[in-house]
């Protein structure tokens, strides 16, 4: 007999592995794509992941603490966001390209 | 099934597919619209987990003001499908990949097989936490203010700092 | 006002002076300069003056004003607070830094006038007069030394200040070097006190002073006072460190005035005034620094007799009068030594700024053979030189007499004095009579010996009221300070000097005291006064007769002396002897040194390191590709390795 | 999911009541076509539609149907999926939101209690905000989306206008909320029940003649959020991303037929969500001046004699009071744009940034240290002080 009781009684395991498994495809978008922006998209899927474990934690706990942390969290990634697609468009005036290769010459 | 049990399904069920979309998706445009679904499930999943002034605030900072600045800046660069939207060489891919699912793996597999989850169980059936919002705001400006004030002055910084990044000469208020 | 917002002001007037001068170095405005500098110091001179007059009402006993400003330095047991003191001694020290400072501050506005650098010029002066301030201020020796290092500084900077000039650039790096030597010894000296007393408070260590005296040379104390005297010698130009002081002469006048004449030179000895406990405690030390004040007394007036250069034979003499104080100090006389580093500071700033005021209307002239006969055409600089020269030779009731005197009787009748000191200090005496007329003869009258190129001109104003302030004080500077001997005869004037000074002198101990001179103290004191009093006019006649009566008979006596005039003339070849002795082995041995440690080891083992950490880092460099997902992925790869084993353990 | 009922009959009428307000939100821009092209005339001084039906209210329905039968046309150079999303996305955010609004007093039929909005949040103006911020989305693919220079500029535009002025939007809010105390809609339309009353400093004053209205207490916040509301659904004069002059018509340029349609009922739809949250931050919501929905349903009650009657007499009259309120703000919607003329773009930002963010700024400050002191220091004045204030304001009393 299939077991199906994990469909019905949603708990702290579902949000975490669900948070895990965002995290990974964040993750593998930072370590495949080569669109700058991309990148920067999927490091803010990462952040999300993030953030619903918190969320979770916070819940299942009963301790607010996590929902302050995603506030912060959210605060730093509007921020990052913000400089990053600055950089971007400095980058894209430059080079008229925001692939990641073409910035291979950072290498010291 | 339960109503909720229904929506968190859907919810991951959306969320995870306009993600791998996200990653997937050869014209950046499209990734930058499929990670705006994703917020907006993001935000539906904080709602489930009666978060509800942090979904608002998923919605309106993430979804309202990040991603359409990502949508914008790609729009202004009028990029189309890439030829090379993935990076090459097999054997770092596939260390890449093999990395990435074989964290997936010990994360789900720690979370699935870890024993200490059961004690946190019995928290969270005990609490009846409706709203969380005066909890959280009670936290982040009486204990947490430091941090609060902290993320101000980033914020400022920040906001002096792309500016600077992002400042031409011409525009509307060019003297010269 | 409250006391520490007062001192704040005099110690922080100088600072914005210096700092409003400093950001403004390249300006040639010199009215604007010498207004901030001059203003700057006059505002301290108030603050002192306040400071003064605040501790003049309080109670005799309890006459000191300490504030503490924050902790500087707080390691285990040392812990020295930026805490500054206004007593007896260091309420006298600051007004005579600020009033005469500010005197000569003023007079720099018209001397330095034509100077390009007269911004930088004003800026250093009002730094020296921090220094300074912190110097006599400071509650601890460290505090004193920051002042004791930072007068250095100023000192070096302003005698260097025509550095283009490579001998004055020199004679710069000269008086710092040797400061240095003395500075050491200062340094260990406050070693060995700390490690005796575990304090570098003044004050504490005053109090824990030994009350019995140390008989022996190693003793702790002894040492640590000999240390500490070693480096009074250098700052204050004491046999075997005294060779600075003459070649500082290089400096502006005003420098010289301020510096090496008045206020710098005699750290020295405040600084033993201000332990004089210490130095009581060791009756050895104060041997010592009675022998060497008295050594340089004599011997740097002999020098002074051979001398052309109007600024040198000042500069001997200031040597000569720093002997003086020493001499008394040693011979434990702190009051009479503190008396005349104030009467000093009246009549040598006055003789230094007088000079300034010949060097300035003979155009930078100042060889004395090419003077005399200036007394018609520089009326008001030879009258108060005049005064400040009978100030110096110690004609009665002027104020050298007083202070002189004081010491002279000191030297003779102290317990740790002797009959020998009195000679040298008369000699002394004679021989100063002698050059300071020469000086004035040579100088002022006679027949006129100028060049027909030079017409020599009466200083302006603001130049001249200094001199005349200046003069005022010498006159009746000593008045402060009469004897009781003579001021019974003078409507009973009392000692205010010794009364001022009381609390804070500690006697010389009892059991030592010999009651030889007790029975007709007051006779014995007139005679010896008399005797000193003419044999001064007897020579300084003498002077007068051979430069004036006769001008050729000093050409004779230099020659009868031949071997012993070129002898002095060469400053007894001391700067030759240290060349040969000291310095020039010691470049040798840093030579060698430099060649076979330096380059061949310590230079080779650089290059060794730096050729592996290159080696290293040319194979670590393949890792950084440029690639910003290679690093991601070492990033990834990482967190695997590391999350697997915590997992699977 | 207890909000949307717990028996089966309270659950199917939420859903009508849902879709209830959806279509009536759909069904209130016909008619507000149709006043905005006879008050342009009448404001023109021309006559507008007056042919069809009486004052011309059924021109609305043969403009539908010659819409329905327009060409279904796509540019070459267009990104055909985008093309066709973004008209059906510009429905979503604002249906949602307004969906959020409170119109009327609860409906309580029996053991059932049926609110009179979409669905209640607890944080509904945070929601209400959020949701809305989603539009600019729909701009930006219609812009992206159109394959046309014009289109994007006017996307570019209309995106960055919507961002700059959700901050003063937001900003603004922020003073009401203080004041209120709350996120929640209807619980801030319940404070404003009663006559106008400033607590504080220990002292109360009551006006009674003037209702107990936000705005009394947030004049700057209403004023601020009036103009960026403005912004916000792209109306003149804040309408850049189409102007005519510049742009063709910006966004929509290559869109028509019932494709522009939908574009138009979601504007329409930003102004609708605008109105209702003026009426209920600062005019009360649905309640009437001077009467509490206790008199109205107590009234009900006498007359007609029954419990559900009252009650539903009650929801009534209070749905009516707000559409009042709710069309006087459409009008001026409506008017303002008949009336003020374009501004130019960085004018635009210029008032965005530099005068209502800051002003908003400067009115959460004030709020905020008005608020704190009122409710912590007490002032007292001297007896003789206190009589003469009482002469003044009638109700002073001491608390």
């Amino acid at each position: 007999m299939l077991e199906t009781s994990f469909l019905n009684n949603i708990g702290l395991e579902h949000y975490l592995v669900l948070s895990a498994v965002l995290f990974s495809l964040g993750m593998a978008g930072v370590l495949l794509r080569r669109n700058l922006i991309v990148l920067m998209m999927s490091i803010e899927l990462m952040l999300n992941a993030i953030n619903i474990s918190f969320v979770a934690f916070s819940k299942f706990n009963n301790n607010p603490e996590g929902q302050v942390m995603v506030f912060f969290v959210m605060t730093i990634a509007a921020a990052e966001a913000a400089v990053g697609l600055a950089l971007a468009v400095s980058i894209f005036k430059r080079f008229k390209e925001v692939n990641i290769r073409f910035f291979e010459h950072l290498k010291g | 099934m339960s109503v909720d049990a229904i929506l968190f399904w859907i919810l991951t069920l959306v969320v995870l597919v306009s993600a791998m979309s996200v990653i997937l998706m050869t014209n950046p445009i499209y990734s930058a619209l499929c990670l705006a679904m994703t917020m907006v499930g993001v935000a539906a999943i904080f709602v489930t987990l009666n978060a509800y002034f942090l979904a608002g605030v998923q919605l309106i900072v993430y979804a309202g003001a990040v991603m359409v600045l990502f949508v914008m800046v790609l729009m202004l660069f009028d990029l189309k499908h890439e030829l090379q939207s993935f990076s090459r060489g097999k054997f770092t891919g596939a260390l890449k990949i093999g990395s990435v699912g074989i964290l997936a793996g010990l994360i789900v597999g720690a979370v699935t097989i870890g024993k200490s989850l059961t004690e946190v169980k019995a928290v969270a059936e005990n609490a009846v936490v409706v709203d969380t919002t005066k909890i959280l705001s009670q936290n982040l400006f009486l204990k947490n203010i430091f941090g609060f004030e902290a993320l101000g002055v980033l914020l400022l910084v920040i906001a002096v700092g792309t500016v600077a990044l992002s400042r031409s000469k011409g525009g509307t208020h060019a003297r010269d | 006002m409250n006391h520490q917002i007062l001192i704040a002001i005099l110690l922080l007037s100088p600072v914005v002076g210096f700092l409003l001068n400093g950001v403004r170095f390249k300006s040639a405005n010199y009215v604007l300069a010498g207004s901030i500098a001059t203003g700057a110091v006059f505002v301290s001179f108030i603050c002192s003056v306040l400071l003064f007059l605040d501790l003049v009402s309080m109670p005799a006993e309890n006459r000191r004003i300490a504030v503490e400003f924050f902790t500087w330095i707080a390691v285990d047991n040392l812990k020295i607070n930026a805490g500054f003191v206004v007593d007896q001694i260091s309420s006298i020290m600051i007004l005579i830094i600020t009033g005469v400072g500010t005197l000569i501050h003023l007079f720099s506005i018209g001397y330095m006038h034509h100077d390009k650098g007269v911004t930088k010029y004003f800026a250093y002066l009002n730094l020296f007069i921090f220094n300074m301030l912190i110097l006599v201020l400071g509650d601890s020796l460290l505090t004193m030394f920051v002042g004791w290092e930072g007068v250095g500084l100023c000192s070096y900077l302003l005698i260097g200040f025509w550095f283009s000039d490579s001998a004055k650039a020199a004679a710069g790096m000269k008086a710092f070097i040797t400061n240095r030597i003395g500075d050491a010894a200062f340094i260990i000296g406050m070693f060995i006190l700390f490690m005796t007393f575990g304090t570098l408070n003044m004050h504490e260590l005053n109090a824990l002073a030994p009350t019995t005296i140390e008989a022996s040379w190693l003793g702790a104390v002894t040492l640590a006072t000999l240390m500490l005297f070693i480096g009074a010698t250098g700052k204050s130009a004491q046999i075997p460190l005294y060779v600075w002081l003459p070649d500082a002469m290089a400096g502006p006048t005003p420098v010289s005035a301020l510096i090496h004449a008045a206020t710098m030179v005699t750290a020295g000895v405040y600084m033993i005034i201000r332990l004089n406990p210490l130095f009581i405690a060791a009756p050895n030390t104060m041997f010592v620094i009675a022998t060497i004040g008295a050594a340089t007394a004599v011997m740097a007036a002999i020098i002074g007799l051979t001398q052309y250069d109007i600024k040198k034979v000042l500069a001997y003499s200031t040597v000569s009068q720093l002997g003086y104080m020493f001499l008394a100090v040693g011979v434990g006389a702190f009051g009479a030594g503190m008396m005349h580093l104030m009467t000093h500071a009246f009549f040598k700033a006055l003789m230094f700024l007088g000079s300034g005021s010949v060097i300035h209307g003979m155009h930078e002239e100042q060889d004395i053979r090419k003077m005399g006969g200036l007394k018609k055409y520089m009326p008001i600089t030879h009258f108060t030189f005049l005064m400040g020269w009978l100030a110096i030779i110690g004609f009665p009731l002027f104020s050298g007499f007083f202070s002189k005197d004081e010491i002279l009787w000191n030297a003779f009748s102290s317990p740790r004095g002797g009959e020998l000191f009195w000679i040298a200090g008369v000699i002394g005496a004679i021989l100063t009579a002698f050059y300071m007329t020469r000086l004035m003869a040579l100088t002022f009258w006679g027949k006129s010996r100028l060049d027909s190129k030079v017409h020599p001109h009466e200083s302006s104003l603001i130049m001249t009221i200094p001199l005349m302030i200046l003069a005022i004080l010498s006159v009746v500077g000593g008045f402060v300070g009469v004897p009781h001997v003579i001021g019974q005869y003078l409507g009973h004037i009392p000692n205010f000097w010794e009364q001022w000074l009381e609390p804070v002198i500690r006697a010389i101990p009892a059991n030592e005291f010999v009651a030889t001179h007790a029975a007709d103290h007051e006779g014995l004191e007139w005679s010896l006064m008399g005797t000193s009093v003419a044999l001064v006019m007897i020579s300084a006649l003498t002077a007068f007769y051979f430069y004036i009566i006769k001008p050729g008979t000093s050409e004779k006596v230099r020659k009868i002396f031949g071997p012993v005039y070129n002898f002095v003339n060469h400053k007894y070849f001391v700067d030759e002897f240290y060349f040969a002795a000291v310095i020039n082995p010691i470049v040798k041995q840093s030579q060698n040194l430099w060649f076979y440690v330096d380059v061949h080891f310590i230079d080779k083992m650089t290059y060794w390191t730096a050729d592996i950490v290159k080696g290293g880092g040319r194979v670590a460099k393949s890792f950084q590709t440029g690639n910003m997902q290679q690093y991601a992925m070492y990033i990834g790869v990482g967190i695997v390795v590391v999350l697997s084993f915590v997992l699977m353990r | 999911m207890t909000s949307m009922g717990t028996s089966s009959f309270e659950i199917t009428v939420n859903i009508i009541k849902t879709l209830a307000v959806f279509l009536m939100m759909v069904q209130a821009v016909p008619i507000l076509v149709w006043l905005e092209r006879r008050g342009s005339a009448f404001i023109q001084n021309r006559f507008g539609p007056n042919r069809v039906g009486p004052l011309g209210l059924v021109q609305l329905l043969a403009d539908a149907v010659k819409f329905l039968h327009k060409e279904d046309f796509v540019p070459d150079k267009a990104n055909r999926f985008l093309f066709y999303a973004a008209p059906v996305f510009a429905l979503i955010p604002a249906s949602i939101a307004y969906m959020a609004i409170p119109m009327s007093t609860p409906l309580i039929l029996g053991e059932s209690r049926f609110l009179i909005q979409g669905f209640e949040i607890n944080v509904g103006i945070v929601f209400i905000l959020g949701i809305s911020s989603l539009a600019a989305y729909t701009i930006l693919m219609a812009g992206w989306g159109s394959g046309s220079k014009f289109s994007l500029m006017g996307a570019m535009r209309a995106s960055a206008q919507i961002i700059s002025y959700e901050l003063a939007l937001g900003l603004s809010i922020v003073g009401v909320i203080m004041t209120y105390g709350t996120f929640n809609l209807t619980d801030m339309i319940t404070a404003q029940m009663g006559a106008l009353n400033f607590s504080g400093f220990g002292y109360t004053t009551t006006i009674s003649w003037l209702p107990n209205w936000g705005i009394f207490y947030q004049p700057v916040a209403a004023v601020i959020f009036f103009a960026a509301a403005f912004a916000e659904s792209n109306r003149l004069p804040f309408d850049l991303a189409e102007g005519e002059a510049e742009l063709v018509a910006g966004f929509h340029t290559e869109y028509g037929g019932f494709k522009m349609l939908m574009f138009f009922i979601g504007e329409y739809g930003h102004m609708m969500i605008a109105a209702g949250l003026m009426t209920t931050f600062f005019f009360g919501g649905y309640l009437i001046p001077y009467i509490t929905p206790d008199d109205v349903y107590q009234f009900g009650l006498n007359n007609f004699g029954s419990e559900t009657a009252a009650h539903i007499f009650n929801s009534a009259v209070h749905f009516l009071m707000y559409n009042v309120k709710f069309a006087l703000f459409l009008w001026i919607f409506i008017h303002v744009r008949w009336t003020l003329p374009r501004f130019r773009y960085d004018q635009l930002m210029d008032l965005g940034w530099k005068t209502m963010l800051p002003w908003a700024l400067g009115n959460t400050i004030v709020t905020s240290i008005v608020i704190f002191s009122a409710a912590y220091f007490s002032i007292s004045f001297p007896p003789a002080v206190e009589d003469v204030l009482k002469q003044i304001f009638k109700y002073f009393t001491r608390t």
